[in-house]
Parts: structure tokens; sequence; C-alpha cells
């Protein structure tokens, strides 16, 4: 119960102050839509070939923004060491790992619950045939970018250089929760149920989670007491 | 200990090497389907698995870096991923020139091919790190972390791209002489000849590497001492 | 001749070992390098008279 | 009963020994100066200390734990270099941070109290990121009190205060004194430490050169311990720390 509520403050102190200053989530979202606006010019916005891209495209573009949301997730921690306070403090790694994920997660799905609309608006797609499942499947690729993103961000945090290396180590990784995420998005976009011959990426997605989750969990605390 | 194991193995892999060329370019027939390029499959197959068998061995001494603290883990994970990356590298170039002959392409987006790539980049990102990190404790700990992840996240790699889409020569041999269909057995034994001698050269690789990283530490003690004085 | 496509052989066999070549002599180079800076070190550490 | 002890405490960076074989032992109840010039170790061994850092030889227990254990970081209040609050959040809602993370029982009671204790009530729905100097200190010293620790762990805690965080920080530490907490704290300003010192630590390059009660001499003359127990050339300027030797 303790563990909850320290993963709470976390998460809850987290999201206050981006929410106050808006600064990653600014940029991330204005950088998501104008990627969202440039594909017009790579495809031709009335196509057949939009649809078929359409997963590809979204999750490019949350993959990318992302990583403006991700990289402030530590960064934050910088000024006035506030690290150093956090660790003190009597909470274990993985409810510190848990709660910056679980933050580092609710902003990246703001820019997706902003920019699905906007791609539906933009190129004419009926995308909400699958709601529910397609919520579902966001949450599960979204959770592993944010799993992967806040572990990445601990690893490079004292690093001159945090904000080129992070992605650089996490997009070869996040590959695969990518493309399972690109392939069942496309399908629940053009108003198909997931079928057995998709369900595989399904479980791609939730396996990622599983064993990247435990695996940050376990190993956080030793990246950051020195 | 180390320098007797370079000479060593260095040694008898070379030999090693000398009587597989040998026997691979004037005992060997040609294989029925493509001609004298399937000899690149010598140099192409074996180098994977040992770059495999260094990314392996890396996390392993990572883990048991993080238990114990002890530098030669370190030392060796380092070594084995860069002499990996080397291997790993001359397993994409040579696959590629057979691509090129076979399928007429230099690249073809394809699983077994992807995932290599990928792979490469990932521990490509390790050496990255641990270039930006300067103090050695913690240079250690982030990368051996970073380790473990990537064993983890290659094995997910190579499973989601397979699952994807595949057009490269199934994981069964598939070398021929005759009509037949079946391996021949002088070609699959070559295989794990070259095998063995990829392995010996890859030992004496990481031992090289490894005092080569040695001596960085010294360097960088040295330094410190020099700083101290100055 | 080129019915046994000896052409794509002789690349790819030729890039393996040169990979395999640019790799050591990496090795060597970055080795001498870091002698040198070794013996660099040890020879300011002797000059210099301890505090 | 011993508060504070450490058993053969060695801590690597590297091969570069920040730390070598050091060891001491102090009851609960007593306030610690630990002194040394830049680079001796002291912000090393607090780290080690807060839980910060792990050693790379040796023990170390506090009120009898590992001060790794959440049990004892819960009974360890710790300032450090940096002022460890949040710009962008409020004064309550830094305190009120804390309290959650430290689990204590009426979170909300606890920041009332700290932030009246410390004088930031008027402003405590201010942002940390406009309060002035002094009150982003104060701020700080609640967030390091709110669980009314028994176990203090100050790091260079006088250098960057002004008149009234200071006079504020020593009546807490006193008060904490009184009621039976250890404290233990780095110092450039001997003064100020030794005066409510009942112990001295001294580090020299990571090694422990002195450790025992601070005597009367050493408040008549804080450069004293330095003199006698420091390296021969500390005794050039000893007064303030500042040395050359890194």
């Amino acid at each position: 119960m303790n563990y909850l509520r320290q993963v709470a403050a976390i998460a809850g102190k987290d999201l206050r102050s981006e929410l106050r200053t808006k600064e990653a989530l600014n940029a991330s979202l204005s950088f998501a839509v104008v990627i969202l606006l440039l594909f017009s010019f790579v495809v031709d916005p009335d196509s057949e070939m939009l649809e078929q891209m359409s997963g590809g495209l979204l999750w490019m573009v949350f993959a990318f923004s992302g990583t403006l949301i991700l990289n402030r997730g530590f960064a934050r921690e910088i000024p006035n060491d506030c690290l150093d306070a956090l660790i003190a403090s009597p909470i274990p790694g993985s409810a510190l790992f848990l709660g910056k994920a679980i933050a580092n997660f609710a902003l990246i799905a703001i820019i997706e619950a902003i920019c699905f609309p906007v791609f539906g608006i933009l190129y004419n797609l009926n995308w909400t045939q699958q709601l529910p499942v397609l919520l579902g499947v966001s949450a599960l690729a979204t959770w592993s970018m944010a799993t992967l993103g806040t572990m990445f961000g601990a690893l490079t945090v004292n690093m001159q250089l945090r904000e080129l290396m992070l992605p650089m180590l996490i997009y070869p990784m996040l590959i695969p929760a990518l493309m399972a995420a690109m392939q069942l998005t496309t399908l629940l976009i053009a108003g198909q149920p997931i079928d057995a011959e998709h369900a595989i990426w399904l479980r791609v997605l939730i396996a990622f989670d599983i064993i990247f989750t435990s695996l940050a969990a376990v190993l956080v605390e030793t990246v950051l007491v020195g | 200990m180390r320098d007797k194991l370079i000479y060593g193995a260095g040694i008898f892999a070379a030999l090693y090497f000398v009587r597989n060329l040998y026997v691979i370019l004037l005992q060997l027939p040609d294989e029925a389907l493509q001609g004298a390029v399937y000899r690149i499959f010598f140099f192409h197959l074996p180098p994977y698995f040992a770059a495999v068998a260094c990314f392996f061995g890396a996390a392993i001494a990572s883990g048991l870096y993080l238990k114990t603290k002890q530098w030669k883990y370190d030392v060796f994970a380092v070594s084995a991923t860069e002499v990996g990356l080397a291997l790993a590298a001359m397993n994409l170039v040579t696959g590629m020139i057979w691509g090129r002959q076979q399928w007429g392409i230099w690249w073809t987006w394809d699983a077994r091919l992807t995932s290599a790539l990928i792979t490469w980049l990932i521990y490509l990102g390790y050496l990255m790190l641990r270039e930006g990190i300067k103090d050695p404790s913690e240079r250690a700990k982030n990368s051996a972390v970073l380790s473990i992840f990537a064993l983890f996240a290659v094995y997910f790699t190579y499973k989601a791209n397979v699952w994807y889409r595949t057009q490269h020569p199934g994981p069964v041999l598939t070398i021929r002489t005759g009509d037949a269909g079946t391996i021949d057995p002088a070609m699959q034994a070559m295989i794990y000849h070259n095998l063995g001698a990829f392995l010996l050269l890859t030992v004496a690789l990481v031992a090289v590497r490894m005092n080569l990283e040695d001596s960085q530490r010294a360097v960088e003690s040295l330094r410190r001492r020099a700083h101290a004085i100055a | 001749m080129d019915q046994r496509e000896f052409q794509y052989m002789f690349y790819g066999l030729a890039a393996a070992w040169t990979i395999l070549c640019l790799y050591t002599l990496f090795l060597t180079s970055r080795g001498r390098k870091i002698q040198a800076e070794i013996d660099h070190l040890k020879r300011m550490l002797e000059s210099s008279p301890k505090k | 009963m011993t508060a504070l002890e450490a058993h053969g405490l060695w801590k690597y960076y590297g091969d570069f020994a920040a730390l070598q074989q050091v060891s001491f032992e102090f009851a609960a109840g007593s306030c610690i100066a630990l002194l040394g010039r830049n680079g001796a170790g002291k912000t090393t061994l607090l780290r080690i200390l807060a839980g910060l850092s792990q050693t790379s030889e040796g023990q170390v227990r506090i009120l009898g734990g590992n001060p790794r254990q959440p049990a004892i970081r819960a009974r360890i209040g710790i300032i450090g270099h940096g002022i460890g609050v949040y710009d962008e959040l409020s004064a309550e809602e830094n305190l009120l941070t804390f309290a959650r993370l430290y689990a204590i029982d009426h979170p909300a009671k606890a920041v009332d109290h700290w932030l009246e204790r410390t004088d930031l009530d008027r402003v405590r729905r201010g942002l940390a990121r406009e309060f002035s100097r002094g009150m982003r200190q104060r701020l700080a010293i609640a967030r390091a009190f709110i669980h009314n620790p028994n176990f203090l762990i100050l790091d260079e805690p006088f250098t960057s205060l002004d008149d009234r965080a200071i006079a504020l920080l020593q009546g807490l530490l006193k008060d904490a004194l009184a009621q039976g907490a250890t404290v233990v704290l780095s110092t450039h300003q001997l003064k100020e430490a030794l005066e409510l010192a009942s112990h001295v630590l001294l580090l020299n390059r990571g090694k422990l050169a002195f450790t025992g009660t601070r005597t009367a001499d050493m408040l008549v003359d804080p450069g004293w311990v330095y003199r006698h127990y420091g390296e021969p050339t500390a005794s050039a300027s000893p007064a303030n720390g500042e040395s050359t030797a890194a």
C-alpha cells in the first residue's frame, strides 16, 4: 500500500511539474503535428496506400515525439540535485522507476490522444471502428516506450550527450514493439479485428512489456546507487 | 598467462584457417545451384555464431560484474562486445556480397538481415555509452546493465523479425552437391571446421583486446597521478 | 569461367579477410598509442619530484 | 547505543581509492564534525552514509542497519550541495511530495507544521522557482526535517546559507541533538561546526587521520586539529581549508 502511494507521489510530482511548464509537452506535440502534416507530401493523402501506411506513420510520429518527453524524464531531477534527495528517501528503486515510467506513459498518451483525431481529420480516415482494441494496443506499445525510455534515461542521466544517447540506445531496442504496434494499428484503423494471424503481434507486445518492465525494475536500483 | 593464450590460440587459428582454406578452395566441389560463390558461406555463418557467443559471454560477464564488482568481468565484457561487433560486421558484409550475386540486390529488408543490422546497432550503442562516461565505476556499471538489456533485445528482435518476413535461407543448411537436395557431408563438416577456427580466433582477439583495456586502465591511473603532482 | 561465379566468391572472401585485418590493425595501432602514452606519463612522473 | 559505525571502508572510483580503510564508531546523540580538505573524501563518505553510493569494501551501519534499507533511510535526513526541491512545484507541493515518499502518518499536518516553522507559511502556494535564495534554503531545510529524522547528514550546510537560514538550522540541530538524534556534518566553517560538535573526524587523502571527542583546545583555536593531525603542509592555510591539493 505504501509502495503504491510512493509510486503515485513520484508520478504525481512529475506530471504536475510538466503540466505546469508544458516544456516537453509543447515541443513534442508541435513536432508530432508537423510530421503528420509533412507526411501529406510524401504519400498522396487520398490514396489507398495511406490507409496501409497509417500504423507505420503514427508510430513513427509517436516514437520521434515521445523521445522529447522521455529525455525530460530524468533531466528534470538534475537541477538542485533532486535525484539525490529522491534516492536518499526510503523508496525502493523500482517504485521510483514505476512512478517515472507512469508519468512518461501519461505524457506520451496525451500526445497520442491528440494525434489520432488530428490524423483522422487530416487524412479523412474513420479510425474509430475498433476503438477499444486500438486503445489497448496503443497502451501496450506506449508502455514499452515508457519503460525503456525511463530505464535508459536513468542510465544516461549523468552524461553530457544525454539527449543524443537516449534515442540512439532505445530506438533499435524498441523495434520489435514498434513493429508490432504498426502492424496492429494499421489493421485496426482499417476496421478489421485482430485475427489469429495477427494475434502473434499482440503476444509480442505483451511479452516485450513484461520482460523489460521486470528487467528494469530489478536493475534500476543498481543503476541509480553508484 | 593471457599472452600465452593469445599466441597459442592465434597460431592454432592461423594454421586451422590455412588448412580450411586449402580444403575450401581446392578440394570441395562447387555447389549444385550456386556454383563457386557458396564458399562465402564458410565466412558468413561461422563469424555469426562466434559473434553471438561473444554477445552472450559479454552479458554473462556483465551480470557477474554487477554481482561482484570485479574489474576483470568489465574488461571481458567490453572486449567480447567489440570483437563480436567486428565478427558481426564480417557476417553482414559477406552476406550482402552473397545476396548481390544470388538475389541481385545488396540489401533486402529480410528478417535475418534486418535483425542482424539492429543487433549491430544495439551493440554499437553499447560502445558509444562507454565512450560517454568518464568515471570508470559508473561506466562499468551502466554498460553492464545495458549489455544485459541488449541481449534480451537482440533475442526479441530476432524473434519478431522471423515472424514478420523472411526470404533468407532457413536455418537448415541448403548446400547441395547433386540433385538429391541433401547437404553434402564434406561441406557441412567444413562449416564446423571453420566455426572452430573462428572461435579460436575470437579467443585470441578477445585476449588482445583485454590486454588493451588493461593498458587503458593503467593510462587512466597514471594520468590521475600525474595530475595529482602537477 | 564466370559460369562458376568466381568473381563474387573472391569479393566475399576478400571482404571477410579485409575486415579481420582492419580490426587487427586497429587493435595494434591503438595498443601502440596507449603504450606511447604510458611511457610518456611514466617519464613525466619520474622526472617531476615527489611533492 | 551505537548509532553510526564503519568497518574497513574502501571506496574506489576506477582504481582511485577515494576512501581507504576508514573505520569509526559513534554513539547515538553525537554530533560529528567531518573535517578535511577538498578532495579528502568527505563528500564520498557522506554519500555512502546517506545511501547514495555503495562501498567497494567494508560495511557501514547506521542505527543498526544498512543505509540502503528503506526502514533505515526513513530515519535519515540529508542536506547536500543542491537544495533538492523542485523549482516547478510550490513550497507546499514540494513538502507534500517528500512527506508521501517518507510515508509519514499525517502528511498534510507535517507540511503545515514545517511551513510554519521555516516561516514559509505565507508563500506556501508560491513556486520554489520564484523564491529568494534564503527562502529556497529554508524550504530545503524543511524538506530534510519533514519526517523528524533521528539521523542527520549535512554536507557543507553552512557554506551557502544566509544568516537567517543558519540560525534556523542551528536551532533545529540543537533541538534534534537534545532529543537524542545523531548528526554528521562536513564543513569548512570550523567555528560554527565545532561549537555544535561533540566529536571530530578528520580525513586526509581518503584516510582517517583523527577521530575523537571535540576538546576545548579545538574550540579556542579551530585550526588546532589540522595542525596536529593533518599532513605537515596543511598548517599553511588550515582555517578555511581551501587548499590547492586536489
